[in-house]
């Protein structure tokens, strides 16, 4: 019976804001040649191979055709996983402990400036009957979330936007991130109105790059390196599609998606037992939001956390150290890569600049984008 | 369980329902446009068809000259190695006489039928073939195996697309017709 | 790194560009035709109701996705409601402009457990609150289609 | 091997149509309640869900697994679509098979969908950009090029006439006429087939199965609860899928080894040395009659190129040593690509109980087959399935 799952190997392109010198293939191929260095293991070796995509981000029909060559799956058992690429590492954690997958190896990427109008195919997402005829922006959900959050916790505009100057100075100690700047709270209320209480500086604007993780059994990994990091925690939750059935203020699919990776961790007080935390801040009160999901603050008090400090680089428990989408950039499929890609250096004591002194236990957590209630939680150690 | 004593869901429609307003209906068009990268590799191959020149790819591990030219070869992968010259002759691998278009509409009586082809290009990796069209060829005539040459766009037409080969054409005359049943088409 | 060439000029050709040229006409479903059909010929709205768990869902379903049981009758929840949230928003779905910003406001329609999505009108920004009470407003009768687009949006409820 | 055995428990489908007035999620649900009502189950019992569709393109609407899930039963569960193009539908339970083969859930509710009635003028317009956006989109392709190529060269590799292969859509729409749920059951004939408009040489109208919109659920359960909730749980052995690559014109098309390579690693799994022989029943993805024969051969069920003949002799008909695709199999009742490859794992299961009514294959079969096939003609897919 297998009992553990690590991750054994990850290798990544870094974000920019657009990657025109190379392909989609040309991109993946580099993430995946350093990921299975990294591993010590060549593809013909690995024993399943997940790509995390969506059609039409990819600007194909069957985007799933494409996923092969560029992560050496010829002939492999293969598969698209069309999530975020935390649900497809919990399909390769349940692949390999069912036992018939010793490894595999999970890629998820990002083009999206090879589309030309991002927010019109984010808005094809919408229900085609009762929503989506209105033409509105997709923030414009976001939009109506953040004013019902704000209403429920008391919280302001502008404690919102301190989600943004925090993210986007962490970024400017990571290498890997497109959009680190040194900006004040007063940039991003007066940045342009798009759906109020958004603005422009709210919203991540979105970032191409690849990242490819190799998994492996317990015994398999202790083989290939001293330092799996140890997968000890997955949830992963959908709530209702139907916006006009949806609970506005709450994440419910976060707290529900957590409390599964908590069970499956054993871990009853996760503000006490996570060292640090990758989570999703798409929109800057989601930050706030999940934190408050994931049980890292009391409802109505993340706002609160985040003024005092805690969720900083040098904080108790510091929040997106790599500088979140805000700062690193918004990945679509490639958002949870990007989060377990920072787990791992952390646990690995690899983070260069922006490395938290003395971290075991990291949690990553994402959301699928609006108009979504989709998401995703994962709980990574290095012990 | 036996299915043919279960209520099964499933309510059908015909098309004149539509048009005939019966059920309600919302139309959507989408405007899904993108720009993609080509990259290094891609890059260069619309760069040699501009020149009339189709450009391919070796791995020095495996030997393969691959088309379409990639920049890592995906058997052994690693990078390739060079870039490698093959000729715009080739052999058809397989063809067919297409009646239909892309969406499903029929060719018109006067229309000629489109002959798209996978062609063994000459100068690749035996198996190494590209899809394109055949031209300048009666449907009858077609065989497998036949030798044909690229039919390029004038150079000052040409964009840097893999329309810059119009079709491929037969290089000796056609085989004779075989005779045999259900060669019509 | 990856690859031993790099793409070294920016005259290359870079990038090309495509479409996906499809187009579609949905149908609304068995719950969808029978809340469509209530907003064009009777100018109302249509909920479901799961007694099993004291939910009613607006728009209605043909099932409750709570416990999965059929819900065969569509009840007439009416049109008045409240602001459950609200965004005042300044883009269209291409990203474009609005010629003016819109209010759009998730109702809670009176009563149930759900509602519609749609502007408010004839009020300003500033008199917007969550809880505010509010009433449909249809297009005329004889222009209704049978859509989303019948409904103008919702204002203030007069009393 | 020591893995957990999963069974499925339960299954549900709606009719294929051409267009169905429901919406994606409607179909999803009307096919999901059937499947749990057929084991006893509620949703309540459901520890996680997984769905399976083919291309948002056909539906409409982007991140379709999203829009989806209620209609699924997702409603604050664990869910999760997969995708494999054309395969997903025998994938479906392969990553339901995950779900409980892992210990991560006991009861896993696996749905396939698809709504292809969406997409206009026709579904077809939806394949012109499963092709290279530059290197072969511009060609302005549609689907049935590839199948014709394909088509062409098996003929040629194998000296197989277009009649040899038009038996297999004269037998499926046959088959299809004892299916309630089937769109296109009809008694044809070999005259009928070729007689029909050819629209890609070597492809006529009546070798291709038809667009369609229709849902399929299955529940899966552990060893503990399956016994518990029937007396005939139908035992997933072996499951298997592989990719080729996408550089599709530099494969041989004549022979589907993607299929072979998927067909080993669920053989190995179920122990399999033998197929023509241990098979019972076999339903192979039929959405073009020759890939009925090319699957035949990939799944090692008989010789290469041998297929066309045993069809020919009867060897695959219903009342055959080897029944194949006795459900009617997409040529017969539909092709709601995801929804069909469940539907072909429904029917091996109702034959391995028994219960597969007026199609049920004579000598009580023990051992059945499932495969799907999918993207640019490199997806395989598939699972083997026992009664005991």
């Amino acid at each position: 019976m297998v009992k553990r799952v690590g991750i054994v190997g990850i290798g990544t392109t870094g974000f920019r804001p657009i990657t025109p010198d190379v392909s989609y293939r040309e991109m993946i191929f580099e993430a995946a040649r350093k990921a299975y260095t990294d591993a010590g293991i060549e593809p013909s070796e690995i024993g399943g191979f997940i790509t995390a995509a969506e059609d039409f981000l990819e600007g194909y029909s069957i985007a799933d055709e494409y996923c092969p060559d560029q992560i050496g799956a010829v002939l492999k058992p293969t598969q698209t996983i069309p999530g975020d690429f935390i649900q497809a590492l919990a399909t390769g954690y349940m692949m390999i402990m069912t036992g018939a997958f010793k490894t595999v190896a999970i890629e998820a990427h990002s083009k999206a400036s090879n589309v030309k109008n991002i927010d019109e195919l984010m808005g094809f997402a919408f229900d085609p009957v009762y929503n989506r005829p209105l033409r509105e922006t997709p923030h414009a959900i976001a939009g109506l979330e953040m004013t019902r959050y704000m209403f429920e916790t008391c919280t302001s505009a502008e404690q919102c936007a301190k989600v943004v100057v925090k993210n986007k100075a962490n970024a400017m100690r990571n290498p890997y991130a497109a959009f680190g700047a040194e900006i004040s709270e007063r940039d991003v209320m007066n940045s342009e109105a798009i759906s109020l209480p958004l603005h422009r500086l709210d919203i991540a604007p979105h970032a191409d790059g690849a990242v490819v993780a190799v998994l492996a059994d317990g015994e398999t990994a202790l083989a290939l390196t001293d330092m799996p990091i140890w997968i000890e925690g997955l949830g992963w939750c959908t709530d209702t599609p139907t916006l006009e059935m949806r609970d506005w203020g709450e994440a419910a699919y976060a707290r529900i998606a957590a409390e599964m990776a908590y069970k499956m961790a054993g871990i009853a007080n996760p503000a006490g037992m996570i060292d640090f935390a990758e989570i999703c801040d798409e929109y800057s009160y989601k930050e706030l939001q999940h934190m408050e999901a994931l049980k890292l603050a009391r409802p109505g008090e993340a706002a609160h956390l985040l003024e005092s400090g805690a969720t900083s680089f040098a904080g108790d428990i510091p929040i997106n150290v790599s500088g979140g989408a805000l700062g690193v950039g918004h990945l679509f499929e490639a958002s949870g890569a990007h989060k377990i890609l920072e787990l791992v250096e952390q646990l690995r004591g690899e983070a260069g600049a922006r490395q938290i002194p003395d971290v075991n236990i990291g949690l990553a957590q994402v959301w699928r984008g609006v108009p979504t209630a989709t998401g995703a939680v994962a709980i990574l150690s290095n012990m | 369980m036996d299915l043919d004593t279960c209520e099964l869901g499933g309510t059908p429609l015909k098309s004149s329902d539509f048009e005939k307003c019966k059920v309600l209906t919302t139309e959507w068009k989408p405007n899904l446009g993108y720009a993609w990268d080509n990259g290094v590799a891609i890059g260069r191959y619309l760069a040699e068809l501009k020149e009339g020149r189709i450009i391919a790819r070796v791995c020095h591990e495996c030997h393969r000259i691959m088309l379409p030219p990639r920049m890592f070869c995906e058997l052994c992968f690693r990078p390739t190695d060079e870039w490698a010259y093959v000729e715009d002759t080739g052999v058809v691998n397989t063809f067919s006489i297409a009646r239909v278009n892309w969406d499903a509409s029929r060719r018109g009586p006067k229309e000629p039928p489109l002959m798209p082809a996978v062609i063994e290009i000459d100068g690749a990796t035996k198996g190494m073939g590209i899809m394109h069209m055949l031209g300048e060829v009666d449907p009858d005539d077609v065989t497998i195996g036949m030798k044909v040459r690229a039919v390029w766009k004038k150079p000052e037409d040409r964009t840097g697309a893999i329309t810059d080969i119009l079709y491929f054409k037969p290089i000796r005359a056609a085989a004779p017709k075989k005779a045999a049943a259900g060669r019509k088409r | 790194m990856a690859t031993t060439e790099k793409m070294s000029k920016n005259t290359s050709p870079t990038h090309w560009e495509g479409e996906i040229p499809v187009n579609y006409i949905y149908t609304y479903g068995l719950a969808g035709e029978a809340f469509f059909r209530a907003v064009k010929d009777k100018g109302t709205f249509l909920g479901a109701r799961c007694d099993a768990c004291d939910i009613t869902f607006v728009p209605p379903k043909i099932y409750c996705d709570r416990c999965f049981e059929e819900l065969k009758k569509f009840i007439d929840v009416g049109t008045v409601g409240y602001v459950d949230t609200f965004t005042v928003s300044f883009k269209n779905m291409d990203g474009s402009d609005k010629t003016r910003p819109r209010i759009l406001a998730m109702i809670k329609i009176e009563g149930t457990d759900g509602g519609i999505i749609h502007y408010l009108e004839g009020i300003g920004i500033e008199e917007v609150a969550l809880g505010l009470p509010v009433q449909a407003i249809f297009k005329p009768k004889n222009q209704r289609k049978g859509g989303i687009e019948d409904i103008l949006g919702f204002e203030p409820l007069k009393r | 091997m020591g893995m957990r055995k999963v069974a499925i428990v339960g299954a549900g489908i709606t009719k294929f149509v051409r267009r169905a007035q429901e919406t994606g999620k409607e179909l999803s649900w009307q096919a999901s309640k059937m499947a749990l009502d057929s084991c006893g189950l509620s949703l309540d019992d459901v520890d996680m869900v997984t769905l399976g569709t083919a291309p948002d393109a056909f539906d409409g609407v982007h991140m379709k697994g999203e829009y989806l899930a209620d209609g699924a039963g997702a409603h604050r569960k664990p869910y999760m679509r997969h995708y494999v193009g054309g395969g997903t539908g025998v994938f479906s339970p392969i990553h339901g098979w995950f779900h409980v083969a892992s210990g991560m859930a006991d009861i896993c509710l696996v749905v396939a969908e698809e709504k292809m009635s969406s997409c206009h003028p026709h579904p077809q317009g939806a394949f012109l950009t499963i092709f290279d956006h530059t290197t072969e989109q511009p060609l302005k392709p549609t689907l049935i090029w590839i199948f014709a190529l394909e088509m062409n060269r098996y003929m040629q590799t194998y000296g197989i006439s277009k009649a040899d292969i038009a038996r297999v859509s004269v037998k499926n729409k046959g088959n299809a006429l004892d299916h309630p749920s089937a769109q296109v059951a009809e008694k044809i004939t070999v005259e009928d087939v070729l007689a029909s408009e050819t629209l890609c040489w070597p492809v006529n109208r009546l070798d291709i199965s038809p667009a369609s919109d229709g849902a399929a659920a299955v529940v899966l359960a552990s060893e503990r609860v399956a016994r518990r909730l029937t007396d005939k749980p139908v035992w997933i052995d072996g499951v298997g899928f592989a990719i080729d690559t996408a550089y599709w014109a530099t494969r041989d098309l004549a022979y589907p080894r993607y299929v072979e390579t998927a067909a080993r690693m669920a053989y190995d799994m179920a122990g399999i040395k033998e197929p023509a022989k241990e098979i019972h029943v076999a339903e192979p993805y039929d959405p073009f009659d020759y890939k009925e024969l090319h699957h035949m051969e990939g799944l090692m069920l008989c010789p290469r190129g041998e297929a066309a003949r045993l069809t020919a002799e009867g060897y695959t008909a219903r009342d055959g040593n080897l029944p194949i695709c006795p459900s009617g199999g997409a040529l017969g009742v539909g092709n709601p690509i995801a929804a069909t490859g469940l539907m072909k794992v429904i029917e091996i299961f109702l034959q391995l109980r028994g219960e597969a009514g007026k199609r049920q294959v004579p000598g009580k079969p023990t051992c059945g087959l499932a495969q799907a096939w999918g993207d640019l003609m490199q997806m395989g897919t598939v699972i083997v399935l026992r009664s005991h």
